[in-house]
């Protein structure tokens, strides 16, 4: 695997410039170090910032200028504090372009299961996940295309509980760029190296590779 | 590099299509948009359905609007303000439709069109032929009736101040309808008397963050419908 | 009648310290001008203002501080600005201890007629009243007790379109002071030199004058 | 004369009552009012149910309360936070009741508590476990679930700066759920590191207007969870 490529990048490719994006807590924060030269992205985070910036400086953080992760960030100029209410109102009614997320699995038909293993001895925690793939205009997920454990995470059918239903738009993988299609899982793009057979096999769904894209 | 300025409210409003549902800011005079207006019947779309608080007074702004028969439907919460003659002689010579709506639900139903929320049960209005023909339910032992969010394609604002990502400030009560009305719009153009940088106004105080608004045009000295109207203005 | 009691600083009397309180345009706007000594009521406007004060100074006006009744007005120390959602969160909540209404007709049963006589050729227009009675905690009703042309306004039953149905807690007219209790209408006060008989004629349905109040 | 100040944390609190619902301001340490917690805790009140978006890390503030077990329900859309041990133990053990909402749909919620809106139709939770067992409808070929507006018996929650008639600033992320819970309770309590005059503040600036609150303390130097955490406090 070429060790250039890596799905952040990618992903923020496929960003346009001036768009309001919502990088889910983890591995999709990652995409804000990877903003293509000439654009300008405005990160959201729920808890109540338009015009999140990076982490801090060493001596500057602010306990209560937070991410939705709970991690010290900083303001970018044209930033503007508000509620929860106005929060989720920009989720809900659609203003954001993008919402980048992770996965535990993503299902054929766009299904999403991020918040939830159903286990039994589980904690039900699930934030703004199921208000962010309900109002957002685009969820990309961004995920390893296994687990740990080698358990494909793009199946025909979620067996975890739903976040949303026929929500994800994108998969970015460490193996390639997933379209979710009327017609099921569609190929993009395969990173450097990476065949299309390997891929498959490592999918619990059948992935078109004919599907024309605008 | 972000950047909402547009150049004239000609260029603001030039978009704006025949048939549209265009919401506009105000109560009264105060927060009325009068240049994006003027713009708007210079622009000569028609057919227009219009969402404001107000109909307007004299021959200016909105009332001018009206009157260049322009707007086939208002919804509206007081359309017959003092020094309003325009609507009145349209709406009794039947050609415009009148939604009214009471005050607070038209703020709750543009709000709910921003919001995302569909639609919700409200108790105001119950009982009167404002909620007739309408789905009520009780609640608690209350009735109440079933409201939807209403959004538009257009929405068109006044602030006094704005900056170049979008965010603004407005002026005492000319804020009014405009915040919400900013979030329920395909495309949302404010007119602001000053328009600073990015990074100028406080974070803590911003009313409507720049995610709601699109275009933002620089009206330098706003014209007031009680100033025009007293020199006896009309336009075009 | 004795001239030097009025119904505006009647109903001031009635109002605790530290109401916030929504005056309706014309004639309920008045009571401000009676708070008794000692007393602070905050007043809201529903088009955006907590803590408005009286008419400006001359050359001290501006077009964009206005009540609902589209008058300059002033601003108090502690007052805020708001949208107008927010105001009639405030309305709706429940949260304005008492709104003062004026009134076409109120029945027997407090419900109140006061945003249009149903005219053919009457322009529709409601504004904030259906809002306010169904909103606020107590709603008073200040009007004169019969028309212009003398007829009564305190009715078994409305006949012209609703403003919100049972909302009146307490009339205050010209010549009396009449609570809406769950017997019908029930003295309150006669305006001095008023007869009990000269309220009951003018007055379309029965008077109670036995009704304890707390 | 208007002063909604009262004395102490101890004062603000003492009239919480058995089984009370109360909100409780803040989004991790942002914004939680560790201070009226800690006053609570002391006051002893038991049976209550909470409504705040996570559960408290450590054993101070929110958490502390969780483990004086005097909480028997939870309402809330995040409560295992890192460094959240109390509620996931009480969790396990059957000791306390959770109810999940997603954090939209909590804000909102709320919101119409406060605003008078008895119910609304969201989109959010659809299709999912969270949306099991609540009435649904189909509206424009989408499915949204009813959600019904909360209210408390008492909110608590932390301002950086008020003024004696209860309007109040917020600091930064701070802000998230206390502007909706101080319009959703019978009485709503501010603690305020800076408390000033009628008219010290900008009324153009304002966030909670002084009518949603009833009392407003006095906390100087307010806590926070992290500085208390690193310091192996807990309460009491």
């Amino acid at each position: 695997m070429d060790a250039r490529w890596n799905r952040h990048k990618r992903l923020a490719q496929d960003i346009p410039n001036g768009s309001y994006v919502n990088l889910g807590i983890g591995i999709p924060e990652l995409v804000a170090s990877h903003v293509p030269e000439g654009r300008t992205f405005i990160y959201h985070t729920e808890n109540g910032l338009l015009g999140m910036g990076p982490s801090p400086a060493a001596g500057e953080s602010d306990p209560e200028l937070i991410n939705a992760g709970k991690r010290r960030v900083t303001m970018m100029p044209g930033a503007a504090f508000f509620d929860q209410a106005t929060s989720f109102a920009m989720i809900r009614g659609g203003h954001l372009d993008l919402s980048v997320l992770g996965a535990l699995q993503v299902a054929a038909n766009g299904d999403l299961a991020n918040w939830s293993t159903g286990a039994d001895d589980a904690i039900p925690a699930v934030g703004g996940a199921m208000d962010l793939v309900a109002g957002v205009k685009r969820v990309f997920v961004m995920t390893t295309h296994v687990t740990k454990e080698g358990e494909p995470k793009l199946v025909q059918h979620c067996t975890y509980p739903l976040t949303g239903r026929g929500v994800v738009t994108r998969i970015y993988s460490d193996l390639a760029v997933i379209d979710v299609t009327e017609r099921g899982f569609a190929l993009v793009e395969l990173a450097p190296g990476i065949a299309f057979d390997f891929v498959q096999e490592r999918t619990c769904a059948p992935i078109i590779t004919n599907h024309a894209r605008k | 590099m972000i950047d909402k300025r547009v150049g004239s409210t000609r260029e603001a409003v030039a978009d704006i299509f025949d048939g549209a549902t265009v919401m506009i800011g105000g109560f009264g005079e105060a927060g009325s948009p009068i240049e994006l207006i003027h713009a708007l019947i210079d622009q000569g779309a028609k057919g227009l359905t219009v969402v404001s608080n107000n109909t307007g007074t004299g021959l200016v702004g909105l009332a001018a609007l009206l009157r260049a028969e322009r707007v086939s439907k208002v919804i509206c919460s007081f359309p017959k303000t003092a020094g309003s003659t325009v609507f009145p002689d349209l709406y009794r010579a039947g050609k415009i439709e009148l939604e009214l709506v009471p005050q607070g639900t038209l703020a709750e139903r543009i709000r709910a069109g921003g919001a995302g929320i569909v639609a919700f049960y409200t108790p105001t209005a119950v009982g009167t032929p404002l909620a007739e023909g309408k789905e009520s339910r009780v609640f608690g032992n209350r009735e109440h009736v079933l409201e939807y969010g209403i959004r538009a394609d257009f929405t068109l604002i006044k602030g006094c101040k704005a900056d170049t990502h979008g965010n603004v400030l407005y002026h005492r009560t000319a804020r009014n309808f405009a915040p919400m009305m900013a979030t329920a719009a395909t495309v949302t153009i404010v007119q602001a008397a000053d328009v600073v940088e990015a990074g100028a106004l406080d974070p803590e105080a911003i009313v409507t963050p720049g995610i709601f608004v699109d275009r933002v045009v620089h009206v330098a000295s706003p014209a007031l419908e009680s100033a025009l109207n007293e020199a006896g203005a009309s336009y075009p």
